[in-house]
């Protein structure tokens, strides 16, 4: 299973990094919104794939009861998608903004600081 | 800063003798101290000893704040401060009542600590310090003017090329203490064996001649040094004839015993010195601007110095060591005078000024000394005595000697052409009207030019009548610095009738002959002028502007703004490091992993890859943010599959609030466009489907590496025994690794503010408009 | 078990509440702010007194022993970076009292202020790589939001392209961490250095050129500074002074960390590696400075060629070099930032940053000039200020280890640095200024309309810089020391993981 | 939007929303739950209602701004982490009651905690969602109303 969910990610990725270098301010945003999904799902698979149990220790054991997935990586990536989140938000945001301020949303012509 | 300037500046009736003088009267007793100071040390120095001491400054890196007197450093020393004390003087004359004196007198001050720091120092890190010190308050001081762009342009010539030889110093000083084993001097003298047979000494010399040439105004880099005339006078005579351009000199002179007396070291030097003193003296007489006239006999006089230590015989270090003071003295002097014409008649134009002897009595005299001096006319002036080891060096010179007499004797008939320019031609003749009515200089102005010019008659006859006075064995032991044996100073001015005195009076019927013609033959060289507008100046100006060009350039093109284009850029990078480093350090080393595929599994992998296609290729927001939804939903089903359930319900909550967000705020942004042209598209797609291989790749071969994770065994054995949950996942957010879960809530704090102001602000700046 | 390696995040973080909470009083916001500052000030100096007296100091968050939990580590490195922070910090905060709008703050400005000193500050004591992912994403969000007060057109369209590059950054880092975790199963940093020499180098040093990436960006290295150029000049200069400061030099950091700590395997490749990036930055930063005729767009092009000097001493990977580039880190932070700030002085007697349009300011305020001239010479490296040092240290480290072509592009760039930097001098101080007669006297000797809140910051910088260059010694011999506890971990992780395994 | 079903469904729908957040956010230190899921209930339950009932009524039942919320979420989450400290141990050492409660558990500072992130997670939901939504209605309307 985990080819597929490497091809998975590497669908992630180049769907990601093909919207990151359009010139649409929105498609860029779709670009990492997709490659924030890739990096999620490729440190959950880092944990190693563990069919089934959740890493919950049963009410009467004092820890958990044979195979039971990498608890970790799940912290990881909760951690990343809620700052991932904050982080999308926040630039979901600005890109309304900037749009309204600049009234076009093609990043070609959005050079203003640089000449 | 300026009370004592602001009364300078009134009439002066009714006030005490003490306000009417200019306040670098005061001033100068620091550096008349100094130099009392030094005196006191010739007699020990004379002796041979050579006075040594050490304070540690940076000793991590072996930086000592050491001080190496010997006769060498005494000489310069003895120079900077004498002639500096009359500077100093002559300077509160010059710029009597200028509202800037203050800061005048803080650069020079400071220019005169470092070229004493430099001159004294013992370990040669401490000497690059004061070096460039040196260089700065030269840029500070030729800038005085700065309103006028030539002189801030002049400035930053001086600086630029000064500064970047200080930098091949640098790195020639940073090689010499590594081969040599230390910073200190006093231990560099004794290796100079291994040094010259270590493979980088050659790097070293070019390094240091580089440093030596750039600030001693050597050809090609002399370019700076008539420029810097736009700083005031006191500024040339001080800086730019007497002492700081003879750092360059110094280097070569204090290290010559180090890394003298190979042949690459005396070819160099000869060869530079010897087309610098030619090309100065030539030039020197072509111009008419006085204190471009001195300037260029002043690099004239440079050239003659290197070229001396060039040739090294025990004859030319001593002929090096008195046409150095020589040259000091009655450049000095001149250059002082030069600025007391143009201050009490407004112009420095020799066409412009005649019979000013009868006006400016006291300066004539003093220009008519120096200028005797300059053109080594009358054995009574030291300078003849200087002009005959000249040529006594150049006669016994071990090769090339004729060349070099020949040079010599050329150098020589237009240096008296020039001290026919100074000192004949503006003092002599009918008095011709002048910018200001022309009158004599004030006492702070002539006292400096008469002192140092009479100061050269005075040599003379300590050196003819009293041979056993200080003088002949101080300068012995200065040479002796310089030519690492011992050298034995007997001069005289007068030795009877010989081949040098014949070629002395050649010189001087040349020289007269060549003045009285000179029109004539600046009319038929003119077209040889023209060739100095190929000269270093002019590759000096394309190369500031070739760099202007390169830099404005590169930066277009590096920042060009586009910033697809820059995530392209960064994107291949990474790609290509990575690529490359996995492929030619690891290889390729994919396993299978094929374990337990399960249906419903595949299912969800072949939806999220439909949805990101969909999201990729779409055309509508709408269904780009379904497409969306959908990934994030078939995440949070891959979650459920393996045992996440936290972070599936999370994954899910997030997905569904990222969405509405994506709603709200594309809802007013147009529809997309096609953009990009098709070339584009494929030329993106293809850097998209190779960075997407080689992640795939990269996960891949990671998970051939078996890991055993160090963490999770310990969370489990703990997680109901120390942190009291049953939720392995909660714990580590809350307890075992609860500070990221401050981080994060933190971050989401942060994005919060930022979006309500990004918000609300927008609603200000409406109201503000 | 140290309490002072913890306070520096948490003093910012209790501030900044309290901030936040008092945002209906502005004085006791204001002194607030100040207080915090200050306290974390206090802190930062103990905290380098004492590992410098005592040795590493280690705090495990929650009691969790490493390599479970999570480890705070003040090394020698750190708490120097730590104190360097809270200085700049409690420095801009002064100086913002009189520059920022009353809009900004009413936006959260001296709120943000403090996260970003969180950030940094978590940045600089982590000893877990993950939660060093953290840390940077606070002063990210932080540096971006602090970017878009007073939205400002450019000001939008320079934060797009510094939030679209820097997420992009962050998302190499949270791959490489996750892999990280993938290979060698654990995430605290001095535990990472005990692993990863048991694992194939090969696919070490292939994760290095993702760290490397992610950090390079994060800290302006070329080619991926774009986004610095492009946003920094949008800031009012109390900004810049802090972001030139801290931001690209905790990028900085934690390279120097993380190749010093745990990618070591290879370092014939990694770090001629980073020889090679540090000249091209060197290169391509000052060119872009030598271009530019405004204030703010010159000296943010020179924030990147100075990187390169920092990179180049993590690349020549010796002792003296790494010395040099902790030197070098410490002088350029005082000096960049002073040179901003100085910058905001300007801006506010004439109400432009454009070199063009300045002019006079030598004869007016002679006090200006000269607290222009000390950071500006000391970035160019003119002796005895503190860039010569660097400089020195750096080239000597670079001949001993005979990479003579960085050090030739380094003294080449040196120079070119200086002719930038008296480029302002001549356009700003010594020109006239155009269209108006420069009067022949000073007005005063510094300009007392700037205020004691804008002077007192620049004056104590500058009077730092002179110090620690005419008085090298100690810094340098820190700086000496620190280099030495970065290439000889063993005591590092010896003190991290502690009795445990 | 408005429409009746749903602003009648949601007035019901509401408190059980909230009761369900806050039996997540209690939960979650043993079955899967926590302080963001059921903080993001929460929110979900008061957008909820913004929706159905205007901003004005929700922002009304909730009494403060939102971002009051973050400050005192993140203060509460500093404060458990303080409460270690004060005890003479390290910065978020977990302290624990002796007692159990029903549903809970045990009480301690790491339940704290988690209720700070609980609070951070709604006003940071809240404070995006009602500024984007009355972004939202201004820009439809024209006008400019006060906060």
């Amino acid at each position: 299973m985990e080819i597929v969910l490497a091809l998975v990610i590497g669908g992630l990725f180049a769907g990601g990094v093909y919207m990151l270098l359009r010139r649409n301010l929105v498609k860029l945003l779709v670009g990492l919104i997709l490659l924030g999904h890739g990096a999620n799902l490729l440190i959950f698979l880092m944990g190693r794939l563990i069919p089934g149990r959740p890493p919950l220790v049963p009410v009467d054991a004092t820890h958990p009861v044979g195979l039971f997935a990498d608890p970790l990586p799940q912290a990881l990536v909760l951690t990343a998608i809620v700052i991932g989140f904050g982080l999308q938000a926040f630039a979901l945001v600005l890109a309304r903004r900037l749009y309204q301020s600049a009234h076009t949303d093609d990043l070609d012509q959005l050079r203003t600081t640089e000449t | 800063m300026t009370p004592a300037i602001a009364s300078e500046q009134q009439p002066a009736n009714g006030k005490s003798w003490l306000h009417r003088l200019n306040p670098g009267w005061f001033v100068a007793l620091l550096p008349l101290s100094l130099t009392l100071f030094f005196a006191g040390l010739i007699c020990r120095v004379a002796a041979g000893e050579v006075i040594t001491g050490s304070y540690p400054w940076v000793p991590s890196l072996g930086v000592n704040l050491s001080f190496y007197i010997d006769g060498l450093s005494l000489v310069f020393a003895l120079l900077i401060s004498g002639i500096g004390t009359l500077v100093i003087i002559y300077a509160g004359g010059y710029l009597a009542g200028h509202p800037q004196l203050g800061r005048f007198y803080i650069y020079l001050l400071l220019f005169m600590t470092a070229m004493l720091g430099l001159v004294l120092s013992g370990n040669i890190i401490a000497l690059f310090v004061f070096w460039e010190l040196t260089s700065l308050s030269s840029y500070l001081l030729i800038g005085f003017n700065h309103s006028q762009p030539k002189a801030r342009a002049s400035a930053l010539q001086a600086l630029l090329i000064t500064g970047g030889g200080g930098l091949a110093l640098l790195a020639g000083l940073v090689l010499l203490g590594q081969v040599g084993g230390s910073w200190e001097l006093s231990t560099l003298l004794t290796q100079d064996i291994v040094i010259q047979n270590h493979p980088l000494y050659l790097p070293i010399v070019l390094l240091f001649l580089l440093g030596a040439f750039t600030k001693s105004a050597q050809f090609p880099f002399h370019i700076w040094l008539p420029n810097a005339m736009a700083a005031p006078t006191p500024v040339s005579a001080y800086l730019h004839s007497a002492t700081m351009v003879k750092a360059g000199i110094f280097l070569l002179a204090r290290f010559n015993p180090i890394l003298g007396n190979t042949p690459i070291w005396q070819c160099s030097l000869t060869a530079t010195g010897a087309v610098t003193m030619l090309l100065g003296a030539y030039l020197a007489w072509q111009q008419t601007d006085l204190k471009r006239i001195l300037a260029y006999s002043t690099i004239s006089a440079l050239g003659t110095l290197v070229l001396l230590l060039g040739v090294g015989t025990a004859i030319a270090v001593k002929a090096a060591v008195v046409f150095l003071i020589v040259h000091s003295l009655y450049k000095g002097a001149l250059f002082m005078a030069a600025g007391a014409i143009d201050h009490e008649t407004g112009t420095r134009d020799i066409n412009q000024l005649r019979g000013l002897r009868r006006v400016m009595p006291i300066t004539f005299v003093a220009v008519t000394l120096a200028a005797l001096s300059m053109a080594g006319a009358l054995p009574l002036f030291v300078g003849y005595i200087g002009k005959k080891l000249i040529y006594e060096a150049a006669l016994t010179a071990p090769s090339a000697a004729w060349l070099l007499t020949g040079s010599v004797l050329l150098t020589n008939t237009f240096t008296v052409v020039v001290a026919g320019l100074v000192a004949v031609r503006p003092f002599w003749g009918q008095l011709k009207p002048t910018p200001k009515p022309a009158h004599e200089a004030p006492l702070s102005l002539w006292l400096g030019p008469l002192l140092l010019a009479g100061l050269g008659l005075l040599l003379v006859g300590l050196l003819e009548f009293v041979p056993s006075s200080l003088l002949t064995p101080f300068l012995a032991t200065s040479a002796t610095a310089i030519a690492d044996e011992l050298v034995r100073v007997k001069l005289a001015a007068w030795s009877g009738v010989n081949a040098i005195f014949w070629l002395s009076l050649a010189t001087l019927l040349a020289g007269i002959g060549l003045y009285t013609g000179r029109n004539g033959l600046r009319r038929l060289l003119s077209p040889a002028n023209a060739l100095t507008a190929i000269g270093p100046e002019r590759i000096y100006e394309r190369t500031l502007a070739g760099l202007q060009i390169v830099a404005t350039g590169q930066t277009r093109l590096l920042q060009h703004g586009y910033l697809p284009l820059y995530l392209l850029t960064i994107v291949l990078t990474t790609a290509g490091l990575i690529g490359y480093t996995l492929l030619t350090r690891y290889g390729l080393n994919i396993g299978t992993h094929w374990s337990g595929v399960r249906m419903h599994e595949i299912t969800v992998a072949v939806v999220i890859l439909l949805a990101t296609i969909a999201a990729v290729v779409s055309k509508s927001r709408l269904a780009t943010i379904a497409a969306l939804g959908m990934i994030g939903y078939g995440l949070s089903l891959l979650f459920v599959f393996y045992g996440a359930p936290d972070l599936a319900m999370t994954q899910l909550a997030v997905e569904t609030l990222t969405v509405i967000i994506l709603a709200l705020t594309l809802y007013h942004l147009p529809r997309f466009s096609r953009l990009s042209s098709t070339a584009g598209r494929t030329r993106d797609a293809l850097v998209a489907l190779t960075v997407g291989g080689l992640v795939s790749v990269l996960v891949l071969t990671v998970l051939t590496v078996p890991m055993q994770s160090r963490l999770t065994p310990f969370f489990a054995e703990n997680s109901v025994t120390l942190a009291k949950g049953r939720n392995i996942v909660n714990v580590i957010l809350v307890d075992f690794r609860a500070l990221d879960t401050l981080g994060e809530i933190t971050v989401l704090a942060v994005a919060a503010i930022g979006i309500y102001a990004l918000l609300k602000q927008q609603k200000q700046n409406e109201q503000n408009e | 078990m140290n309490i002072f390696v913890l306070l520096p995040i948490l003093i910012p973080l209790i501030t900044t509440i309290g901030v936040l909470l008092a945002r209906q009083r502005p004085r006791l916001r204001r002194n607030l702010s100040l207080g915090g500052a200050g306290l974390l000030l206090i802190i930062a100096v103990e905290l380098l007194v004492l590992v410098w007296r005592d040795g590493i100091q280690v705090i495990q968050v929650g009691e969790w022993a490493a390599p479970f939990g999570i480890t705070l580590v003040a090394d020698l490195f750190s708490a120097m970076m730590v104190l360097l922070a809270a200085l700049m910090g409690l420095g801009v905060i002064i100086y913002s009292q009189a520059t920022a709008e009353q809009r900004a703050e009413h936006f959260g400005y001296s709120a943000l202020l403090h996260f970003i000193l969180m950030g940094v500050n978590g940045a600089f004591l982590t000893g877990d790589m993950f939660n060093l992912y953290v840390w940077f994403e606070l002063l990210l969000i932080a540096s971006f939001v602090l970017l878009v007060l007073g939205g400002r057109r450019d000001q939008l369209e320079g934060t797009f392209k510094y939030v679209a590059i820097n997420l992009f950054g962050s998302i190499l880092f949270l791959v490489a961490v996750g892999i990280l975790y993938g290979v060698a199963g654990t995430l605290n940093m001095a535990d990472l250095a005990d692993q990863l020499n048991s694992l194939p180098s090969g696919l070490v040093t292939t994760l290095a050129m993702l760290f490397l990436v992610a950090f390079g960006i994060k800290a302006g290295a070329f080619p991926l500074f774009f986004w610095l150029p492009a946003s920094y000049h949008t800031a009012p200069a109390a900004l810049l002074a802090l972001f030139a400061g801290l931001m690209t030099k905790v990028g900085v950091y934690a390279l120097v960390r993380v190749f010093t700590l745990f990618f070591t395997q290879d370092t014939g490749y990694t770090h001629t590696l980073i020889l090679i990036i540090a000249g091209f930055t060197m290169v391509t930063g000052v060119l872009g400075a030598v271009a530019q005729t405004e204030f703010r767009k010159l000296l943010s092009f020179h924030i990147i060629s100075q990187i390169g000097y920092l990179l180049m001493g993590l690349g020549l990977f010796t002792t003296a070099a790494l010395g040099g580039a902790v030197y070098f880190m410490v002088h350029v932070i005082l000096a960049k930032s002073a040179l901003f700030l100085v910058g905001g002085i300007i801006y506010k007697l004439r109400g432009t940053y454009n070199l063009k349009q300045l002019g006079g300011l030598s004869i007016l305020y002679p006090g200006l000039a000269l607290l222009f001239l000390i950071p500006a010479l000391s970035l160019a490296g003119i002796p005895p200020l503190s860039g010569f040092w660097a400089k020195f240290a750096l080239v000597q480290a670079g001949l001993a280890a005979e990479q003579y072509v960085i050090v030739a592009v380094s003294l080449g760039v040196s120079l070119l640095t200086l002719f930038s930097m008296t480029k302002i001098w001549a356009e700003v101080f010594w020109k006239d200024q155009p269209g108006k007669e420069t009067p022949v006297q000073a007005i005063s000797f510094i300009p007392h309309q700037a205020g004691v809140s804008m002077l007192l910051p620049v004056g104590v910088l500058a009077a730092i810089l002179v110090v620690i260059g005419l008085l090298a010694e100690p810094l340098v011999n820190l700086s000496l020391l620190v280099a030495g506890q970065l290439l000889n971990p063993a005591d590092y992780i010896e003190t991290v993981l502690g009795g445990v395994l | 939007m408005h429409s009746m079903i749903l602003s009648t469904a949601t007035r019901y729908l509401l408190p059980l929303l909230l009761m369900f957040s806050i039996f997540l956010l209690l939960r979650g230190h043993n079955e899967p739950g926590g302080g963001f899921t059921g903080g993001l209930v929460a929110a979900a339950a008061l957008v909820l209602y913004g929706l159905a009932l205007g901003l004005r009524s929700a922002r009304q039942l909730l009494g403060i701004d939102p971002r009051m919320l973050i400050y005192v979420g993140l203060l509460t989450a500093v404060v458990s982490g303080l409460l270690g400290l004060l005890s003479g141990q390290v910065f978020m050492t977990g302290l624990w009651s002796t007692q159990t409660l029903p549903v809970i558990g045990k009480l301690g500072t790491p339940l704290l905690f988690d209720v700070g992130v609980y609070l951070v997670v709604i006003g940071v939901t809240l404070t995006i969602i009602f500024a984007l939504m009355e972004n939202e209605t201004d820009s439809k309307t024209g006008s400019l109303k006060e906060e």
